[in-house]
């Protein structure tokens, strides 16, 4: 028991000797320089996604993205004479995976630059490990406002959650004059829930009332228990910001259990498993999305009909997206005096018009793109019809 | 080291570890990604050490660690990032950096551990198999439990805990673990607990309050766990509910069976050469294989990881189930030489 | 009023699959006192080969009757093989080890299957869900006041079946030769061997049968549920062992039970409170089953030999 | 005479409908040598399980050191001053045969609390007194910490457990192969490691489950020595369970024969092998037949 005075003291000591930290703390000396590759005659550009996990397609569908800029950009002499090389990880989906990768993309591959991640977990993860080390880091789809937050080297190519569930709580208001909407989301994913609250906020303030919030887990497969409770609120529409995945399942369950009402959701329905998982039961519902591959533009239509000979399939926005992020990064290269972590975050973080495939990209002071949302309409032809574009 | 004073005895390993670590930590310092790895490593030897005190030396089966990792790594983390902005005055801010991660380590564990009692508590009456699926149970249960809360994130999880784990502490760490593990097996209490592996009913018979010394090494385990999690929580830039599924839990088990139920050292091993083994695989791939070949390979690595566990465990139970070193202990091999084996010393 | 029927069917209906893996669980548990973690994986496969032959069969075909009877055929065969196997290779060598043994030896297998089919190289199928053919084209088979209460076809079928089984099971168990083998093996091994019954061959069919059991539970939960996916069977297989603890282990009347018990009591967590309490609630019950009445529902108490 | 030290009264156990053993009387003192025996199934083994805590009583009472036990828990009982062995040898197979020992020598320190003021506290308050438990949960807490410190207290604890240990295993003869592991000792020598495991917690009455069986007649002789001595060198009471009638006869100053849980005789070993009672129930069993060799002529 002698201990114990001993023990308050310090405990004491702590409670009263605390102080608020000075500013921030002196910054750690930065890695290794980042940006030669050991080589010397090629620059490696680092990825990371999940190719493994429910999720795979969205991992798969950016690592073609990127493969694709990559060979365009060597094809063309590559950049300051070096040509491009890929190193890529999968992290199977796990925030400690992908830090893991990052860590061995900054420190023993010594990449240019990282490219990465569609779940914002992920993306946030790997952030942390390529901000303090000074390596530029774009993601071409994370929309979740904290990744960009950790730090300047941060960047994104996308549009964020909350214009997200902005574009749709407009979409239901003023296009499809919807009043009673019922919420249907993912616990297990942060998206999910980003996505509901700006959705239920913006919603509620333009006069709408929400009249059920259920959830579900990613991977479930049965969710007749949830719509059930929906049916008995009877809304005149539901809002399921979730994946393909489990997004294709719901809406036949909706169908069998005699909810007519639309489906509306976000970039995550994105995928051609959507069709096969849903069947008939998904025509009709509305998402919103990156872009449209149905964009007459020509540098659309030109990406669209290489990325089919390359890979037998119409791109979806994943793939869109992060050959747009190897893009900005490429473009940075070329325009940057050096490929220090420095000097390319710099060039990066000067990006202007870029001409991306989804979307002119122009990076704020907050390093997101500033750019319109597009909602597609599922038609009946395994395609997406194009409906609006809404601005920010 | 056997002519050691007494009061000595007890603290001399941990000056000597504290000391060469610090050395080694000026060496590895600078090298950030051998550092990380190293503490990927320290963390699943803290749980394979820890889960070996409940599997291993008392015989009760466990599935649900990971259940104990998560409470330690939000708690600790949650802790962390409170004290984010506070330094203790009067002394160099690296200092108070490690005192707060010190504090967080400690109150991660012990947030574990009062979840090992919660658990143990009803959980150990059952046996064998049964108890194996209701830790297994629980495990999930916390999970799900630490996920619905609004202060610890929920999906998102903690992000921006400071990153003051350092090799040095970690396997300070690491060290305190091995050696409390090996304390408790060369005590009474350690020797009460090997008793009820071999036969619980001669235990009770022979005074040995089972009950009670199985909810203390649970408790003591998931104490360890916590400090893991926490620790993981230090250099990890973010944990969420999906870093603690029963997968991990199962990586952990695959571990402690690999090295051998009961052999501290056999823990340590196999939890070094599985978490390296990716690695060392992915390296080997990249450098051999060519550029293409190599490359693909190196990234099925990761997914060939769980399927390779599963095998490995079928493969050990039918050919060598008591693990690589049985029961036995590396030090055993060498009792002169680690100054007090614990046959030597009898 | 007409959401709590709806939700009594939709928990009936999930309540259905835990119960036909639950059977099979419990069988392979009263011959060898087993938990065969892998069982759920078991199930697993058996839906991926049935979605394979229903693939390979092509639209009308795979929901002909003759179609419907290969698929379910040839999935369950190809299981009691798996299932004869898994016991031949990875069971049989460690009957006589303590049993935690072999339920490591089940959680390996569990895993090096359901990760296993997570790979995208080679015949297997890598981890995105796939849909399931519509082999039972699903109908209303009673629709109640505006659409409040739909009951589909396959739900009663798949009821149907299940209870059906059990019915046959129970009757194989206490009513034929091979099930007073199988109760006899599963009172004392030694001894039946002792007694001139084939132990080795009546635990290897046991298996076949609630690997084949699994398969054709598979089927039901992807008809119902519309998809396959590699970690289908990990979740449905601890559910089952939970519905299967319910009724009392090795208790074949007690597993369906159980099964149903659990589906109702998931659906109305889901429907009345909140789906991410749901695996909570499903193992707290398993728990207090397990500290109030360790026998379950349905079993026998036993009292250790010292 | 002195206070008993282990007293059966009344004792009934049912498992379903089977009455494993009813009616069951006993009183251990001091110095006392009794016997226990009947067929095989007569309820011998249950009788210790009750005893011990095993199993609880469905009537009747056990009083160990004049407390009543019932619903103890068995280490509880062991505490009290019961020790026992089994009929199937239940060592720790894997320990040494110092540390099968060192297991059963509790520690007599306590740390925060005095053992004396843990057994006042229970006394004063009921039979489960929470301030007594909660006594005793924290000395142990505190033992556990002075065992991971490795404080200087611990050091010389350890030191006494094992010279204790060692003069037990002394005792029985099994000092040289202290380091052995119990599964590989002989059978003989596993019998008698589990008397000094019995012996080191302490005990006032020893119980002892067929302690000669498997051994040869110079065992079993060398064994009949060696538990009345055991008997005066620490002052114990002892009940046997045994087959061999030689043996049992041999040492006993008291036999109580059951079967089908019954008692149906006691008295000294003239008068129970009299016994018409005794003598039908072992010749009515096949018993006799297989092991009637024993009864008069020694083991085969």
């Amino acid at each position: 028991m002698r201990t114990l005075p001993a023990v308050t003291a310090a405990l004491v000591l702590l409670a009263t000797g605390c102080e608020k930290k000075s500013a921030t703390p002196a910054a750690p000396a930065p890695a290794a320089p980042a940006s030669v590759a050991p080589g010397g005659d090629s620059i490696l550009v680092g990825e990371i996604f999940s190719l493994t996990g429910g999720q795979a397609t969205f991992g798969i569908s950016s690592r073609n993205g990127i493969e694709m800029a990559v060979k365009e950009a060597n094809a063309a002499g590559g950049v300051k004479g070096k040509k491009l090389e890929t190193r890529v990880y999968d992290d199977q989906g796990k925030p400690e995976e992908a830090a893991n990768a990052a860590t061995r993309l900054v420190n023993q591959d010594h990449v240019a630059v990282i490219l990465g991640e569609v779940a914002s977990t992920n993306s946030i993860a790997m952030a942390n490990v390529a901000q303090p080390a000074r390596v530029p880091m774009i993601t071409p789809t994370s929309t979740n406002p904290k990744v960009t937050e950790i730090g300047d080297y941060i960047f994104r190519v996308c549009f964020i959650d909350p214009f997200q569930g902005f574009v749709m709580a407009r979409f239901a208001r003023d296009n499809l004059k919807l009043n009673k909407v019922a919420v249907l989301r993912d616990l297990k994913s942060d998206y999910s829930t980003g996505l509901t609250d700006v959705f239920t906020r913006k919603f509620t303030e333009m006069g709408g009332k929400i009249v059920a919030v259920e959830t579900y887990n990613l991977g479930d497969s049965d969710f007749r228990g949830q719509l059930t409770a929906i049916k008995r609120a009877n809304p005149d529409g539901i809002y399921v910001p979730g994946y393909y995945s489990e997004v294709g399942v719901i809406a036949r369950q909706a169908r069998e259990l005699g909810l007519t009402v639309p489906l509306m959701g976000g970039d995550g329905w994105d995928s051609d498993k959507l069709f096969e998982l849903g069947g008939s039961a998904v025509e009709g519902h509305y998402f919103s999305n990156h872009y449209s591959s149905d964009d007459p533009a020509p540098r659309v239509q030109k990406f669209v009909a290489a990325y089919k000979a390359a890979y037998g399939r119409v791109p979806d926005a994943l793939a869109t997206l992060a050959y747009d992020a190897a893009g900005v990064a490429i473009d940075a290269m070329r325009r940057a005096p050096d490929l220090s972590g420095k000097s390319l975050r710099d060039a990066i973080a000067q990006t202007k018009d870029y001409p991306g495939v989804a979307g002119v990209i122009t990076l704020d002071d907050r390093r997101n793109a500033v750019k319109p949302a597009v909602v597609l309409k599922v038609g009946k032809d395994k395609n997406y019809e194009y409906v609006t574009t809404i601005n920010p | 080291m056997a002519s050691l004073p007494a009061p000595l005895r007890g603290v001399f390993p941990v000056l000597l570890a504290l000391l060469l670590l610090g050395a080694l930590q000026v060496v590895v310092g600078q090298l950030p990604f051998f550092v990380y790895l190293s503490s990927v490593v320290g963390v699943n030897v803290i749980l394979a050490v820890s889960l070996n005190i409940v599997n291993g030396m008392t015989g009760q089966f466990s599935i649900g660690h990971a259940g104990f990792m998560a409470v330690g790594a939000y708690v600790g983390g949650k802790l962390a990032l409170e004290m984010k902005d506070l330094a203790i005055s009067g002394i160099p801010h690296g200092v108070s950096d490690q005192l707060q991660l010190l504090a967080s380590l400690a109150v991660g564990g012990a947030a574990a551990g009062v979840a090992g009692f919660l658990v143990g508590l009803p959980s150990l009456r059952l046996r064998g198999d049964y108890l194996a699926i209701v830790t297994l149970g629980f495990g999930e249960m916390i999970r799900v439990i630490v996920s619905n809360l609004e202060v610890f994130g929920r999906a998102l999880g903690l992000s921006g805990i400071p990153q003051t784990s350092s090799f040095m502490m970690i396997w300070m760490c690491v060290f305190v673990v091995v050696l409390v593990a090996r304390r408790i097996q060369d005590s009474a209490h350690g020797r009460s607990l090997l008793a009820i592996r071999e036969d619980e009913v001669a235990a009770e018979a022979m005074g040995v309050d089972t009950t009670a010394y199985k909810v203390r090494a649970f408790v003591i385990s998931s104490f360890f766990a916590g400090v893991a999690g926490a620790l993981f929580a230090h250099f990890v830039p973010i944990i969420n509910p999906g870093s603690f599924t029963f997968v991990k839990s199962i990586e952990v088990v695959t571990m402690v069976v690999a090295g051998g139920l009961g052999s501290i050292s056999g823990s340590i091993v196999a939890a070094v050469v599985l978490t390296l083994l990716p690695e060392v695989l992915r390296s080997l791939f990249l450098q051999v294989g060519g550029l293409e070949g190599g490359a693909a390979l190196a990234q099925k690595v990761d997914q060939i990881r769980m399927p390779v566990y599963g095998i490995l465990l079928v493969i050990l139970m039918l050919s060598r189930p008591q693990g690589v070193f049985g029961s036995r202990e590396l030090w055993d091999a060498f009792p002169r030489w680690w100054g007090r084996g614990r046959r030597a010393e009898e | 009023m007409g959401d709590l029927v709806q939700h009594l069917i939709n928990g009936l209906a999930a309540g259905t699959i835990y119960a036909l893996v639950a059977l099979g669980y419990t069988m392979v548990y009263g011959v060898l006192k087993l938990i065969n973690f892998a069982h759920g994986d078991v199930m697993m496969v058996g839906t991926f080969g049935a979605y394979a032959v229903a693939v390979g069969l092509g639209r009308p075909a795979q929901s002909s009757l003759l179609g419907v009877a290969a698929i379910f055929l040839v999935a369950m065969g190809g299981c009691a093989l798996l299932g004869l196997f898994i016991e031949r290779f990875a069971y049989r060598p460690l009957r006589e080890k303590p049993r935690l043994t072999a339920l490591i030896t089940a959680i390996g297998i569990s895993f090096t299957l359901s990760y296993g089919f997570q790979l995208d190289f080679g015949p297997l199928p890598g981890a995105a869900p796939r849909a399931f053919p519509e082999i039972i084209p699903p109908r209303e088979w009673l629709v109640f006041g505006d659409r409040t209460v739909v009951i589909w076809n396959w739900q009663v079928i798949s009821l149907l079946i299940a209870l059906l089984l059990m019915v046959a099971l129970q009757a194989l168990v206490y009513r034929s030769r091979f099930g007073r083998a199988m109760r006899a093996v599963s009172f004392d091994h030694r001894t039946a061997a002792l007694m001139g019954i084939p132990v080795d061959r009546v635990i290897a069919l046991t298996f076949m049968l609630g690997s084949a059991l699994a398969a054709g539970a598979g089927i039901l939960f992807a008809i119902k549920d519309t998809v396959v996916q590699p970690l289908m069977g990990l979740y449905v297989g601890l559910k089952a062992f939970v519905a299967a603890v319910i009724g009392g282990i090795g208790n074949v009347p007690g597993a369906v039970v159980g099964g149903l018990l659990l589906g109702l009591v998931e659906e109305f967590v889901v429907g009345y409170s909140s789906s991410s309490w749901r695996d909570a609630v499903a193992f707290s019950f398993l728990i207090l089953v397990l500290l109030v009445r360790p026998s379950g529902l349905f079993g026998t108490v036993t009292a250790e030999k010292v | 005479m002195s206070t008993s030290l282990l007293q059966a009264q009344g004792v009934a156990i049912h498992f379903g409908g089977l009455k494993a053993l009813s009616g069951f009387e006993l009183d251990i003192h001091q110095g006392d040598l009794k016997g226990l025996i009947g067929p095989n199934g007569a309820g011998k083994t249950t009788a210790f399980n009750v005893l011990t805590g095993v199993y609880l009583p469905t009537a009747g009472t056990v009083r160990v050191a004049g407390e009543v036990v019932n619903g103890l828990k068995p280490h509880q009982i062991n505490r009290l001053g019961l020790a026992r062995t089994f009929q199937n040898i239940r060592l720790f197979k894997t320990l040494t045969a110092l540390d099968n020992v060192r297991v059963a020598c509790l520690a007599d320190t306590y740390p925060f609390f005095s053992r004396a003021r843990i057994e006042a506290a229970r006394r004063r308050s009921s039979k489960r007194s929470g301030a007594a438990a909660a006594m005793a949960a924290l000395n142990n807490y505190v033992d556990w910490w002075r065992a991971m410190l490795l404080t200087p207290g611990f050091q010389r604890e350890e030191r006494a457990l094992t010279v204790k240990a060692d003069a037990l295993l002394d005792v029985m003869g099994l000092l040289p192969r202290r380091s052995e592991e119990a599964r590989n000792l002989p059978y003989g020598e596993q019998r008698r490691l589990e008397i000094a495991r019995a012996l080191a917690t302490g005990p006032r009455v020893l119980l002892l489950d067929e302690p000669a069986a498997g051994m040869n007649t110079r065992e079993k002789a060398d064994l009949m020595v060696l538990i009345r001595e055991l008997r005066t060198r620490f002052n114990l009471g002892i009940l046997v369970i045994e087959h061999d009638m030689k043996l049992v006869m041999g040492i006993c100053e008291e036999i109580t024969v059951l079967d089908y849980g019954e008692t149906i005789a006691r008295g000294n070993p003239e008068r129970v092998r009299t016994d018409p009672k005794v003598i039908e129930a072992y010749l009515g069993d096949s018993y006799l037949a297989a092991q009637g060799m024993s009864v008069p002529g020694g083991s085969p």
